[in-house]
């Protein structure tokens, strides 16, 4: 790996990482008012990602979305101004830690509903398909999302009409505090079921920031190429409990060898370690990264801390878009 | 002369040829029937890819629908029955009519969902809802129910060009009715329509309701009794100053809809208006409505189902508390009570 | 095959076709006033389906069920007052041909909205599981319904449930004018698609009416031995117009080939050749059946031109049904 | 004491006891939470057959729920927000409310579905619908929206043993509430509640909404004013006698709900109200409830959005034509306005 691409991911990830732990940690001062999902722990899908999307390139996502909107390069200091409700946020306080947008950087929009951006995503792709661009869509989802009617329904029109789109699973077996067992039968793993529809599927270890890379350059680089939908099926772990900043392992959900098992498959130790060893990455290259990100994270919690909140004259607005009738022809 | 269902294409055609972002789609839409006609040939002139087919999917497609329209088009999506759209109130409701609101007011979804709302010949439960009351209760969501064959193609343009999702719902028992006056203009949306002036009473109508509204009101003149007849055209926005205006003037009111009586748009429009013209009002706001039961499929249980011009003329002489003949109406019925005209011999 | 089945194959689908041969002859009279859909030509799969199910299973089905309903056994005379809208029929004229009922043979409900009872289904299927029988759940389905969400989040909790449910799909290569190739992909056939779910699938030519009985026989012991649910996908052909009473084919949205091609292997025809060659069928025999199924077929339109009209309080009727509240306990 | 919590808890328990074909499904069901604590332990107890969770798949859920009623079943489907079952509006209205009357009353659907209202702490556009308006207006579907915890269970005992299918709505500011009352017997659906009574105004409310409006009527009280205040209960069918008793003494209405405005339940009971109790009125019917807009997710957006306890004094107090004094209630508000109380530090 060169050296460059390692401290792509690695900066990828650690920014993630930082991010959220930074929330987790002042949440409980009672300021960013909204239901908000971490994605600690599960970095390594959207630092790959992130380094293979180009900008042009748009993306969807769900509930926990802060992770993809930091991949696709959506602006920091708007998203924790939005998660606090300040007019400085990317959806003006409108949306909160579940609906987060950045259009100049194509990341579309996080929605709060399971599969809702599904079908958006794939019909951007139309979009993309009738500009004739070599750009993709990738929809990033859960492991619940693939239980959705609409999943299945967007699938076969993705598959039908050939469109440049990637899904994008991180598989990390709950949903809530819902095991995958409760949900979907265990005679086929996600991606072997949604093979069936005959588009390309892959799955990969979703806490080895190389192999998601590898994989998702290669998958990336066909669906330009023309080659229509491809389906990635990631297995990944969350550390923290589904919605808010707290762990919550006591309550017994999850077997304890599974939890053990993953944190011992830390997604930043496991890349950094190799390739500090390999030679990739120096520690001076980690700690200079860390402190850059530690200081825009600080940055981004103090503009978000210091914005203003939207008049209240704001919350009746926003609801029917004004008439573009004039400005036709 | 021009069929509505004639005037809906020339809509869909006329705006396919002036802005290549406008995109058809929906099951049937490029089939040998072309929805009712209202479709025929779009495919062979605009392509493949702006005029398409689909799968069974109503969900997914309205969310194809919105993704599109973030990407740049204009999309216009037809449901062969309004009942099939009740599949797709997920990403109707929590997307199409929230984006522009939650994303705070970055981007908007300029998308047209054609509905066609079903009677008769058996449509039954299932084949025949009028839920025009649902859409207009979401913030966010336009909703335009023509009536004329005159409107038709203006009101759709207008939809079609509105930067929000509108909900176009187009009553199957109209797309054989004529017009020789043709629309080359956009209908501007939230604009009711004075089509008969009196100071009796104020009659709101909407769609299919209008005809028969149209039939009693001009009986009603022969009577006398003269009636301010206003074709709402768009549910929402409702035209307020239109409907104020005209119940300060006649003090009575009665609303025609196609819906289910509880929870429907006449009930509203009953409420707004007690709330704003009550000095003026000399009656208590009455609505005519179909019942709050579903249509049958038998045609022995259709029969007193919907509201006909008779039972509007009667109802206006109860509010009139004067006696009205409904005999022109009845001696003029022609069809039988299930189809809208002699022309139409099913299925479907 | 043994003269018995033989005779119950032939008179299935002699039914059908006469019943559904009669409704389109007499529909210009103007006195069926709904929306009909005939299933001419498709005969041999319920026909087979029918001498397998027991009365205790279970069947649901969509718009175009006459032929279901009928080989699940049930009452002509009731279907044909149905379709007239008279008072005798199987739903007192409330729902005509897309709403068919039969509870006496566990013919549970055929309705009009696309996949719309592919779920009911599964739900029958739950109830059976749960009262511990070893009968199963029949669903019939069209190839348009495989397009639907509510389809594959049915077979995802079939699956999860290990549910005794057939999911029945005959596939006659349209919904309405539409072909399969502006709705589903090509890539794979549907029974391969639905196989990536992991359950038992097979596909078999539906005109065949020997071959699927032998499908279908297998495949529902397997289900009743709680090998869970099953796919099973028949290709057929259609004759008539989608919807009503007449031939539509001048309007060129089938290829001619196509016709042809199914034309030459009307099932009936088919079935009966072999039978009277290998003699497990006589002539005799098959007038004799024709026979016996025309004067049914007679009288069950003179119950039906004979019946009432349902009384028009009805209308209003069934909306709510009365509480039951005072029972319990 | 118990919480309202508790007692839809225990009105489960209690059903899953005496009935062994009632079930009990939804996201969440089994798990360490319990749905708000609503569900805990019934799995543990009744085993993993008759309580389950299941797949993000909310129409086939209904479509299943509806399969296992007709299989002689009496399921119990929640949804941890109304919003969710948006995607179900197909299996709920096309099938589950019609099967009754499509198949000529043959067979019924005893299906309950439990819905939870979301408000506050950034619930946002999609987490805090209140959709009542859809479901009443929809023929074979009962509408439950309790608002006191001496109700809940009684409410759900009645809503599971109906035999049709009924919408029981959950406000999540409830759960937290408390009653010494405990009930044992079904309360039956169709029934308001006389909680206060008075000769000045009707006050007709419903959910959560009844909290505030007893706070502001125990205030008014005080002041001199004595109100009826009628805690709704069932939204359909609606106890219209009840209610045109208690308007036909008052002479002035004023509806409460939780729902955006226009073509809401307010609207409908006033144009009933209007055509019932026409001579008796003194004053225009009046609402308060959510405006036309979604509920945002920044706190500083919310703040006005709902309609609190000084609201409605400050509204009596218009209707009667006396100035009101809203102090004694703004003196008492504690918590910040986005949570239900202390008790609620988020995230949901
Ligand atoms: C349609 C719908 N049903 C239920 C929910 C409640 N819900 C919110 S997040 C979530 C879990 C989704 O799980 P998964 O897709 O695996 O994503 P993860 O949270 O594990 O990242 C659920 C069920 C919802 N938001 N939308
Ligand atoms: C949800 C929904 N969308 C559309 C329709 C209109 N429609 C009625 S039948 C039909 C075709 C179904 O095709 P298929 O399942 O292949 O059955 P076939 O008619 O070929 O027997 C369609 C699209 C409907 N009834 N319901
Ligand atoms: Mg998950
Ligand atoms: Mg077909």
């Amino acid at each position: 790996m060169t050296p460059e691409l390692a401290k792509t991911l690695s900066h990828g990830m650690r920014r993630i990482r930082t991010v959220e732990e930074t929330i987790a940690e002042r949440y409980s001062d009672q300021e960013m008012r909204c239901p908000t999902h971490l994605s600690s722990g599960q970095e390594a899908v959207s630092a790959a990602i992130g380094a293979v999307l180009r900008p042009s390139d748009l993306a969807v996502s769900g509930h926990r979305a802060h992770a993809h909107y930091l991949a696709k390069g959506g602006d920091l200091n708007a998203m924790i101004a939005e998660i606090y409700g300040k007019v400085t946020g990317c959806a003006r306080g409108k949306g909160g830690s579940m609906h987060l947008v950045d259009e100049a950087v194509g990341f579309m929009g996080s929605t709060a509903i399971v599969g809702g951006t599904v079908p958006v995503g794939v019909g951007l792709a139309y979009s993309l398909m009738l500009n004739e661009t070599d750009d993709i869509v990738c929809i990033f989802l859960g492991d619940a999302v693939v239980e959705t009617g609409v999943f299945h329904e967007s699938l076969n029109f993705a598959t039908l009409k050939n469109l440049p789109v990637l899904f994008l699973c991180e598989n990390n077996f709950y949903s809530v505090y819902s095991p995958l067992s409760v949900r979907q039968s265990h005679m086929r793993q996600i991606h072997e079921k949604v093979s069936g529809f005959g588009i390309t599927t892959e799955d990969g270890d979703g806490n080895d920031v190389a192999a998601v890379h590898e994989i998702v350059s290669r998958t990336v680089a066909g669906i330009r190429d023309g080659n229509g939908p491809a389906f990635l099926e990631f297995s990944t772990f969350r550390w923290r409990e589904h919605c808010g900043p707290n762990y919550d392992d006591d309550l017994g959900y999850r077997p304890d060898q599974f939890i053990e098992d993953w944190n011992a498959r830390e997604p930043i130790g496991l890349f950094e370690s190799q390739a500090l060893a390999e030679g990739s990455l120096t520690q001076d290259d980690i700690d200079a990264l860390q402190s850059g990100i530690e200081d825009e994270v600080k940055a981004a919690f103090e503009f978000a801390k210091a914005s203003d909140f939207p008049p209240a004259s704001e919350a009746s607005e926003h609801v029917l878009a004004a008439s573009m009738m004039g400005s036709l022809k | 002369m021009q069929s509505f269902a004639n005037e809906i294409r020339d809509g869909l055609d006329q705006a396919l040829a002036e802005d290549p972002t406008v995109l058809v789609f929906g099951l049937g839409v490029p089939d040998p029937k072309g929805v009712f006609g209202t479709t025929l040939n779009l495919q062979e002139k605009y392509g493949e890819k702006r005029v398409f087919d689909m799968p069974t999917s109503e969900n997914a497609m309205t969310g194809i629908a919105i993704g599109a329209a973030l990407g740049g088009f204009k999309p216009v999506l037809t449901h062969q029955r309004l009942d099939f759209a009740l599949l797709s109130m997920d990403q109707l409701v929590n997307n199409a009519a929230k984006w522009h609101f939650m994303f705070g007011g970055q981007r908007n979804v300029p998308i047209t969902i054609r509905m066609i709302l079903g009677r008769g010949w058996g449509q039954g439960p299932t084949h025949s809802q009028n839920l025009q009351s649902w859409f207009a209760h979401i913030p966010g969501l336009k909703v335009v129910m023509p009536a004329l064959a005159s409107d038709a193609k203006g009101l759709l343009l207008s939809s079609i060009y509105d930067p929000n999702p509108v909900i176009f719902l187009e009553h199957r028992w109209l797309h054989n009715a004529q017009t020789d006056v043709t629309t080359v203009e956009p209908i501007p949306l939230g604009k009711a329509k004075l089509l008969r002036e009196g100071d009796a009473v104020t009659i709101l109508s909407v769609s299919y309701m209008t005809i028969e509204a149209l039939h009693a009101v001009d009986v009603l003149q022969q009577q006398g009794i003269n009636c301010d007849l206003i074709d709402l055209r768009t549910v929402a926005p409702m035209d307020w100053p239109t409907i104020e205006q005209s119940v300060k003037k006649t003090g009575r009111l009665l609303v025609l809809d196609t819906g289910f009586k509880s929870f429907g748009i006449a009930g509203e429009i009953m409420a707004h208006v007690t709330e704003t013209c009550w000095s003026s009002l000399k009656h208590p706001p009455a609505r005519l409505t179909a019942p709050d039961y579903s249509e049958s499929t038998s045609p022995a249980l259709t029969k007193d189902y919907h509201v006909r011009a008779e039972h509007i003329a009667s109802k206006i002489g109860e509010m009139m508390e004067t006696s009205v003949s409904v005999e022109p109406i009845l001696s003029q019925r022609g069809p039988a009570h299930d189809v809208p005209g002699n022309w139409f011999t099913g299925p479907f």
